[in-house]
């Protein structure tokens, strides 16, 4: 599991690839926090490439998003598979972010 | 010219009980996902229990183990207990905790008071992932989970 | 930008306990070996031991099992015990015959008078690629090999 | 599992892929006395994509050998991979086939 962190215009674009779960959702925190403070405001978080998440994996999401927000910014999800989809109805966090359907599509609603 | 081999019906009654002991370090948690999950897909669990359900509900329960049971320390392990067959999978995950209420800790985190929050998610999405969950004391805290084989 | 995830150890203390039965059929026996097979590799013994040593002779084991003890009678049934950890394996095959003597019917294959024969190469073959094969009766005719794990 | 045959000038080159055990040997046997049969008397089989072989597939390949032998004909073997070695020196077997390193050393030594 790891995370690759591109930029794609003004936004930031992370990559999970494989889990994200209780084991390194820390790293991915860290790194989005990261590029918070240097002052970007626009992320998206792909999740083509990952397997599952646990509800820490969620719970970092939920807090990085918060975070985002009352920095006047945002962060968006693109590309969940089935079972992530599930997860995120079933935990009702899919009517607190903004998800799309591909990468491209979540880039264009910026 | 290219023959076919005769073709061999796919096993029954397989039963496989497995059992592993990790250090309370969640470092280990994929792992152990990974070998009980192999054992649904051998025994013809559908994709989304083996991608899922049980990949999701074990990391719960795992992660709970090691950082609420056992709170981490050192020389505190993580017992992981797996019996499955073609019927179900029963998985147990005893930690050297003093257990807890489990209807009592269990939280709905889709209610608005919740939502934002960033703890509070996994004992209900293992019930939601899970045919059943149980918790009661033996030799240590100890948290089962059932689930039925689909198709 | 690219990370690399923190190293997870190997697990250790896993192990697992398999049980499987099949028809007087030999087209079982590459599925039932590749179960076997399976839970060795998990636990990193060695490669030629996972596709030759337990290969090979547990199929010997089975196809005795299945024509000689239970001679395909179709009501018949084999049932296979493993279990298995990252010092050793242990297989038990099962049939419903009377047994044999195993000292008894091993013969050496490469005698010159035997070098030609079709047959006669099972027992010698489990001999020599298990560090250990036993029989006894248990509720039918018990075959038992173990192999000690190497790297 | 299968068996491939091919003719290759007039030598009968026969594929094991995968296994060569007691649920399938019958089915090799028969091929190859088939071609025996029509009169084919050199033949090879390239274990290049063989899996393992039990007691009963080397029975087999003794049985056949023979019985091309008895017609004034010949059965060698090429590349076996190391499993495969060893399993002919444990039966000595290796004594008894002549075993080429590669299919194309085989075929020219006919
Ligand atoms: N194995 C355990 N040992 C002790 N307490 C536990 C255990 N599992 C769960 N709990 C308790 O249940 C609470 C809720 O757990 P959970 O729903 O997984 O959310 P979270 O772990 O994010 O708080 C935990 O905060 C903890 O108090
Ligand atoms: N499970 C079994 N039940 C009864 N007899 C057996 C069994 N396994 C082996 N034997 C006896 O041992 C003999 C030698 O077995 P083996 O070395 O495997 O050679 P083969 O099966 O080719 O004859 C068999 O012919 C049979 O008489």
């Amino acid at each position: 599991m790891s995370f690759a962190i591109k930029k794609d215009g003004d936004i930031v674009v992370v990559d999970v690839e494989g889990q994200l779960i209780v084991g390194n959702r820390q790293e991915l925190k860290q790194k989005v926090l990261d590029e918070l403070e240097r002052g970007e405001r626009k992320f998206l978080v792909d999740f083509s490439r990952t397997g599952y998440i646990d509800s820490s994996g969620l719970g970092v999401l939920v807090s990085l998003s918060k975070k985002i927000r009352e920095q006047g910014g945002e962060l968006r999800l693109a590309d969940l598979n089935d079972d992530l989809k599930t997860l995120f109805e079933l935990t009702k966090l899919d009517t607190l972010f903004q998800i799309s359907d591909t990468r491209e599509m979540a880039l264009q609603s910026f | 010219m290219q023959s076919s081999p005769p073709t061999a019906p796919p096993l029954r009654k397989l039963r496989v009980a497995l059992e592993v002991e990790i250090p309370s370090d969640v470092r280990y948690i994929e792992q152990v996902v990974e070998v009980i999950a192999r054992q649904c897909r051998q025994l013809a669990y559908n994709r989304r229990q083996t991608t899922l359900n049980v990949p999701v509900a074990l990391t719960e329960a795992l992660s709970n183990a090691i950082l609420r049971g056992n709170e981490e320390k050192p020389a505190k392990h993580v017992q992981v207990r797996c019996d499955v067959d073609s019927d179900r999978l029963v998985v147990e995950v005893v930690d050297e905790g003093t257990g807890f209420d489990l209807n009592g800790c269990m939280e709905d985190p889709t209610l608005p008071e919740n939502i934002v929050r960033e703890d509070g998610r996994g004992l209900y999405l293992m019930s939601r992932l899970m045919d059943s969950v149980e918790r009661f004391s033996n030799h240590g805290n100890v948290v089962r989970m059932t689930l039925r084989r689909h198709d």
